[in-house]
C-alpha cells in the first residue's frame, strides 16, 4: 500500500509540472493527500471488483492497478493513453481493472456502479462495486434514487464518499445540512465513518465490508474524511478566500497518509527510512520515464476523430 | 402473417430476445404484474419473473442510470421510460454518459442498451404527457434513434436495437398501440438505416416516420382521388439516416413535403429538409415543405390539441398547392 | 371543514360519472379518501399562502378555496377554466387562491415549492408553502436536493407526504427503502407522522407548523397516512392484482374521513343527522349546477392555440 | 466607447439590473465569493450580499426548480449553470416545467428567469465540458435562446433577457469571457428578434451566432483576398429568430453559409438553412451550406478536438467553392 500510495503522489506531482510547463492540455484536479483512501479500498478489491470514479480520478485509476505510461499518455491526449486521448484526465477508464471511468459530471457515476453491481447480482457473479465521490456530490439527487434501489435489491455496491471538506471553493458545512451518514442510514444502508488518512483503518473497514457485499449483505456506505492538498484544480491558487493556510499546513505536516503509514511501517519494523526513501526514489524514477515516454508518444491520427462513435457490429 | 397489434409486436420482440439471450433485462415502472399502463408488456413477469422484469420506484435517472453501469458491463438492459415526456429526467443520463462512453474511452467501453418509450398527441394528456422528443436525443451523438410506425416495424426494428451494442432510443406511438398490422411468423429484424418506400409515386414525395407515416399514406390516399401520385416513405431510423433512398425519390419527384409530430422548429423536419434542399437542389422544382407539430406546448382543450399535429388532409392540402406550383413564398 | 370535504368528495363523484359517460376528455385521478389531508392542511393556510399539488390535484385545487365552476371548466377543457382549458386535470392551477398547479411529472412541483419559499424569504414576506406528493414521488431525487436548501437556508416550506400505499400499481414498501421520515430527519429537518383520516389531527398539526415556518422555524416534513378509494386514475378498475377488496372496504367503512368528521361533530354537538345530510346535498346540487354550466360553457377559440406560449410585454 | 470584456459586460447587466429591480437575484454554484470559475459574477457579492448572490450544493436540478418557484411567485432568478453541459440535468425543469407554465395556466402564472449557461469546445475540457447545445432549447416552446457574440451583445442581450417575463436561456462562448468589446457606457438593451448585419456584402452570406460570428467575420477577411464580397449576419437570438434579416440579405447574395458550433446534425443549421431553402427558394442560385460541428462526442486530445468545430478557413473554403459553383451535389 506504501508503494501505491507513493505512485499516487508522485503522479500527480508530474501531473501539476506538466500543467506547470503547458505541456498538459486543459486543467486536472490532483488526488494528492487523499491518497489513504483509493489505496486503502481498492486493495480490498479483486480485479474482477469494478469502480467508479470522479473528476478527481487519478488516484482511484492507479490504486485499481493502471500503469504510469498510458495513464500519462492520457493525460496529454496521446494515442497510447487508456482511452486513445479521448477522454483525457477527466474520462480515464481503465476496464481491464475495472475502473468503469472518472467522470466529469458530479455524482455521474452513481447510477453506474449501481446498475454494475445489478448486472453482478442479476448474473450472479460475487463481483462488488465501489462508487468513489466527493462530500460535494452528495447534493445530487441521483445518489438518493440509487441508494433506495440499491437497499431494495441488496446490491453488491459500497458508496464510498470522500468528504475533503470542500465542493470546489465552497465548505462542506454550507452545503450540507444534517448528517451525511443519515442519509445513507435512511435508506436501511448501514454506513461508517473512518479516518481517511489511516490506510491500514480504511483497507480493514473495506475489506471486511466488500466480503459483506460479495455474500449479499450489501449495500453499504462510508464517509472517509479527508483532504486535497492542492486547489480544487491546478488553476486554483489563490485558496485562502475559502481556507486558511494553516488548516492546509495542519493536515500535510500531521495528518499526511504516506507518512502516517511510514511512521507506522517503522515502528512496527517492517522497513526502515532507507528502504522506504528508495521505494519512493524507485516509483519517482519510474514516472519519470513515463512522462519522458509520453510526451514522445503520438497523438492520435486525426482520422480517429469520427471513430467510436457507434460500436460496430 | 397472423395480423397482431404493435402492443403484442413489442411484448413479442422483448419475450424473444429475453429467450435468446439471458444478459437481457427490462427494467421500468410497473412493468411487472401491471405490464406497464398501456399493457405492452403484460405476461413477461411470467415467463422470466421479477429478475429480469424489474419494477422499480419512481426513479428515472436513478435506473436510467442502473442500466447505463450494467450495459457496460455485460448486461443489454432494456428501459421502460413510461412517457417519452420524461427524456428530460434521463437526459443526463442518456446523453452525457451513455452516449458518450464508447467515444471518451477509445472504444473500450461500451453501452448496448436500449431506451424504449412513446411519442404523440391527441390523447388529452395535456402538455406533460404528449411531447414527441425525438429530435432531442437525435441531435446527439453516439445515439440511435428508431421511430417505429407500425407492428412490423415496432417488432423488428426493437429487435434490431436490442442486439445493437450501442444505446438506441426507440419512440413507440402511443396511438397505434392497439393497431393491427401482419407480422411474419418466422424471425425476422429490420435494419437500421434503411428507409421503406411504403407507395411509389411520381409527383410529390411524402417523408414521415411514426404516427406520420399513417398520416401521409392517407394523404396520398386523398391525392390519389385528385391525379396526384404520391410516393410515401418512413425513413424507419432517424440516426441512422437512409439518406439516399430519400434523394433518389425526391430526384424522381422533384418535390417534397417532410411531416412530423415533433415539434416544427428546430426539429427534424428541419434535418431532413435541409438535407434535401441541399443534395437535391438542382432537382427540386418547388421549395421542400416542412410540417411539423405547432410551436406550442401541447394544448389539453380536445378543440385546441387537434389542430397542433399536422393531418392527411392538411398534408394532401399542402401537396396540391405543391404540385400545382402555388407554394412559392412572396417575392 | 365537513363542507369543504363534501366538495372534493363530491366534485370526485361528478367527475368520474363524466368520465363514466364519455364527457370528459382524457383521464384523471381521483383525491376521493384522502380529503381530510388537503382540507386539515389548507383550512391552516391564508389565502396568500401557496400549494403546490400533483396529478392528483382536484382536492388541493378545492381545499385552497376554487369554485366548482372553474374547476369542471377546467377539466372538460372549456375557457371558462382557471386554465382556459389548457391544463386540464393534471395541470389546474389556481393563483388567485395561492395554487400554484397541479403537476403531470412526479415530484415535479417540489422545487418551485421550495422557490416560493425562498421567494418568501427573500422578500421577506411571511407566506408559507406547502408542498403536497406522494409517497411514489420520494423516489425523486429532486426531493433530497431540494429538503438539503430549504434546511440550509431555514425556508418557509411544510413538505406534505400523501402516503397512501401505492404509487400506481404498486404498494409503497416494494419501492421505499428504510424509513421515509427518517430521509427528512437527516437534513436536519423536523418530521411527523399524522393519521391522514383525521382532519382535526392533521389541522392541529398543520396549524403549529405553518405558524412556526412563517416565524422562519422552517422546514417541517409531514407524512399523511392515508388512502385513495378509486384506482389509480378513473381508468384502473381491476385492482385485485396489487391491493384487496378488504383492504378497500376496510378503509372506507372505517377510516373514512368524512365520516370520521361527522361522527366527531355529532357526537360533540356541534351538528346533527339532518344537518350534515342538508349540507351534503347542497353541495351536491351547486356541484350539479356547476357540471351543466360546464357542459354547457363554450371551448377556447381556435386562435388560442397559439396564445400564452409566450407573456407579451 | 469604454472597452471591456465579456465577462465584465455580463458583471455589468447583472450589477445594473439588481440595483433597478430588487427582485432579481442570482443563484448558482460558487458565484459569490468565488465569483464562478471563469470569475464573471466577481465582486457581486459585496455589493448585493449573500441574500441575493446565491451559493448552492451541487444540485443543478435542485436549483433550477428553485428557480422556476421564485420566478412564478413575484421574483426574477438568474440562474447560473456553470457548464451548459449541465442543462442535461435541468431539463425537466426547464422544459417539462418552466417552458410551460405559462401556457398550461391558460397565461394566468409566467415564470420571468433567465437561465445563464455556456457553450463552447476547443479548451481542452471534453465530452462533457464541451457542449453547444442550443439547439435542444430552441426545439422548446416557451423558451427564448440568447446567443450573444461579443461583450456588446452579451451586456445587451443579457438585460433584455432579465426584464423577460419569459424563461430565457442564454448561452456565453466560454472562450470569449477575455474578448474586449466597445460598449457603451449610458444604458442600452438589445432587442430580442433582431439580427445585426456585421458586414455588408454581395456574394454570399455568412450566418453565424456566438463564437461562430468571429469565424464568419474572419472567413469574410480572408474572401475579401480573393475579390469574393461575403455579407456576415448575426441572428443574436434563435428564438425569436429574425428570418427577414436573413432572407433579404440572401434574396440579395444568393447563397448562403449557415456556421454553428452545435453538432450539425438536427441541430440549428438544418432550421436556418432550411427556412432559406424554403423562403428564398427562387433566389438561390447554388444549395445552402451547412457547417456545424462533427457528429462526435468532443474529443480531448487538441488535434481531434480542433477539426471538430467550423473555423474560419473552413468556411472560407466552402463559400469559395460555393460563388465557384462547385458545391453541386453529383446529379
Ligand atoms: C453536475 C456537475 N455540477 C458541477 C460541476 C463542477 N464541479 C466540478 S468538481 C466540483 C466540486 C465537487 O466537489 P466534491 O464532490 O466534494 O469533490 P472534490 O472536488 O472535493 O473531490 C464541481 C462543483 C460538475 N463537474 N458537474
Ligand atoms: C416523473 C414521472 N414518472 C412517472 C409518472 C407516472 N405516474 C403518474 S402518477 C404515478 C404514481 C405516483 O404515486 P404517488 O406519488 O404515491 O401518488 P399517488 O398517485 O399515490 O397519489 C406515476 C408513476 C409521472 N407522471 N411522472
Ligand atoms: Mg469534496
Ligand atoms: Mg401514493
Amino acid at each position: 500500500m506504501y508503494t501505491q500510495m507513493a505512485k499516487i503522489r508522485v503522479f500527480e506531482d508530474n501531473a501539476n509540472q506538466l500543467y506547470l510547463d503547458a505541456k498538459m492540455p486543459g486543467l486536472t484536479h490532483m488526488y494528492s493527500g487523499e491518497e489513504a483512501v483509493a489505496v486503502g479500498i481498492c486493495e480490498a478489491l479483486k480485479v474482477t471488483d469494478k469502480i467508479t470514479s470522479t473528476h478527481r480520478g487519478h488516484g482511484h485509476c492507479m490504486a485499481k492497478g493502471a500503469d504510469f505510461r498510458q495513464m500519462f499518455c492520457e493525460l496529454l491526449g496521446k494515442v497510447n493513453g487508456y482511452c486513445r486521448g479521448k477522454g483525457g484526465s477527466m474520462h480515464i477508464a481503465d476496464q481491464t481493472n475495472g475502473n468503469l471511468g472518472a467522470n466529469a459530471i458530479v455524482g455521474g457515476s452513481m447510477g453506474i456502479a449501481t446498475g454494475s453491481a445489478l448486472r453482478a447480482k442479476l448474473q450472479k457473479s460475487d463481483d462488488v462495486t465501489v462508487c468513489f465521490f466527493g462530500d460535494g456530490a452528495t447534493a445530487q439527487g441521483l445518489m438518493y434514487e440509487v441508494m433506495n434501489m440499491a437497499a431494495l435489491w441488496k446490491l453488491p455496491v459500497i458508496y464510498a464518499c470522500e468528504n475533503n471538506g470542500y465542493s470546489e471553493y465552497t465548505s462542506t458545512d454550507e452545503i450540507a445540512a444534517g448528517e451525511i451518514l443519515e442519509r445513507a442510514r435512511a435508506f436501511g444502508i448501514e454506513a461508517f465513518s473512518v479516518d481517511g488518512q489511516d490506510v491500514i483503518a480504511v483497507n480493514r473497514l473495506a475489506s471486511e465490508l466488500v466480503e459483506k457485499a460479495r455474500k449479499g449483505k450489501g449495500p453499504f456506505f462510508i464517509e472517509l474524511m479527508t483532504y486535497r492538498y492542492h486547489g480544487h484544480h491546478v488553476g486554483d491558487i489563490n485558496r485562502t478566500y475559502y481556507r486558511s493556510k494553516e488548516e492546509e499546513t495542519e493536515w500535510k505536516k500531521n495528518r499526511d497518509p504516506i507518512e502516517i503509514l511510514g511512521t507506522f511501517l517503522k515502528t512496527e519494523g517492517i522497513a526502515n527510512d532507507d528502504e522506504l526513501r528508495e521505494l519512493y526514489l524507485k516509483v519517482r524514477s519510474e514516472a519519470s520515464e513515463a512522462v519522458d515516454y509520453a510526451i514522445n508518444a503520438d497523438y492520435p491520427d486525426i482520422s480517429e476523430v469520427d471513430m467510436h462513435v457507434f460500436q460496430e457490429g | 402473417m397472423p395480423e397482431i397489434t404493435l402492443s403484442q409486436a413489442v411484448n413479442q420482440a422483448i419475450a424473444e430476445e429475453m429467450r435468446r439471450d439471458e444478459t437481457v433485462f427490462l427494467i421500468g415502472e410497473d412493468v411487472a404484474e401491471a405490464g406497464t399502463p398501456f399493457k405492452v408488456t403484460s405476461g413477461l413477469v411470467e415467463e422470466f419473473s421479477t429478475d429480469r422484469i424489474i419494477d422499480t420506484p419512481i426513479s428515472e435517472p436513478g435506473f436510467m442510470g442502473l442500466a447505463v453501469g450494467a450495459a457496460m458491463t455485460g448486461s443489454r438492459p432494456i428501459v421502460d421510460l413510461m412517457f417519452g415526456d420524461f427524456l428530460f429526467l434521463v437526459m443526463d443520463q442518456l446523453c452525457n454518459q451513455a452516449a458518450k462512453i464508447h467515444y471518451m474511452s477509445g472504444g473500450k467501453l461500451n453501452v448496448p442498451l436500449v431506451l424504449r418509450t412513446n411519442l404523440g398527441a391527441t390523447r388529452r394528456s395535456a402538455a406533460q404527457h404528449s411531447q414527441s422528443l425525438h429530435a432531442l436525443v437525435a441531435h446527439i451523438p453516439g445515439l440511435k434513434v428508431a421511430m417505429p410506425s407500425s407492428a412490423y416495424e415496432a417488432k423488428g426494428l426493437l429487435k434490431t436495437a436490442i442486439r445493437d451494442d450501442n444505446p438506441v432510443v426507440i419512440f413507440e406511438d402511443k396511438l397505434m398501440y392497439q393497431d393491427k398490422a401482419f407480422v411474419p411468423e418466422e424471425e425476422y429484424r429490420l435494419p437500421f438505416g434503411k428507409a421503406a418506400i411504403l407507395r411509389e409515386g411520381t409527383d410529390v414525395t411524402l417523408i414521415g416516420t411514426s404516427s406520420m407515416r399513417q398520416v401521409c399514406e392517407k394523404a396520398a390516399l386523398l391525392l390519389e382521388q385528385d391525379g396526384i401520385n404520391a410516393e410515401v416513405i418512413d425513413p424507419r431510423t432517424l440516426v441512422p439516416l437512409d439518406e439516399s433512398t430519400i434523394l433518389d425519390s425526391v430526384k424522381r419527384t422533384s418535390r417534397a413535403i417532410v411531416v412530423d409530430e415533433g415539434h416544427q422548429n428546430f426539429g427534424t423536419t428541419a434535418e431532413i429538409a435541409s438535407r434535401i434542399s441541399e443534395k437535391a437542389f438542382y432537382f427540386l422544382d418547388a421549395p421542400v415543405v416542412r410540417m411539423g407539430a405547432m410551436d406550442v406546448p401541447i394544448p389539453f382543450s380536445p378543440v385546441l390539441e387537434d389542430i397542433t399535429v399536422p393531418t392527411a388532409e392538411g398534408v394532401a392540402d399542402k401537396a396540391r398547392k405543391l404540385v400545382a406550383g402555388e407554394l412559392i413564398h412572396a417575392l
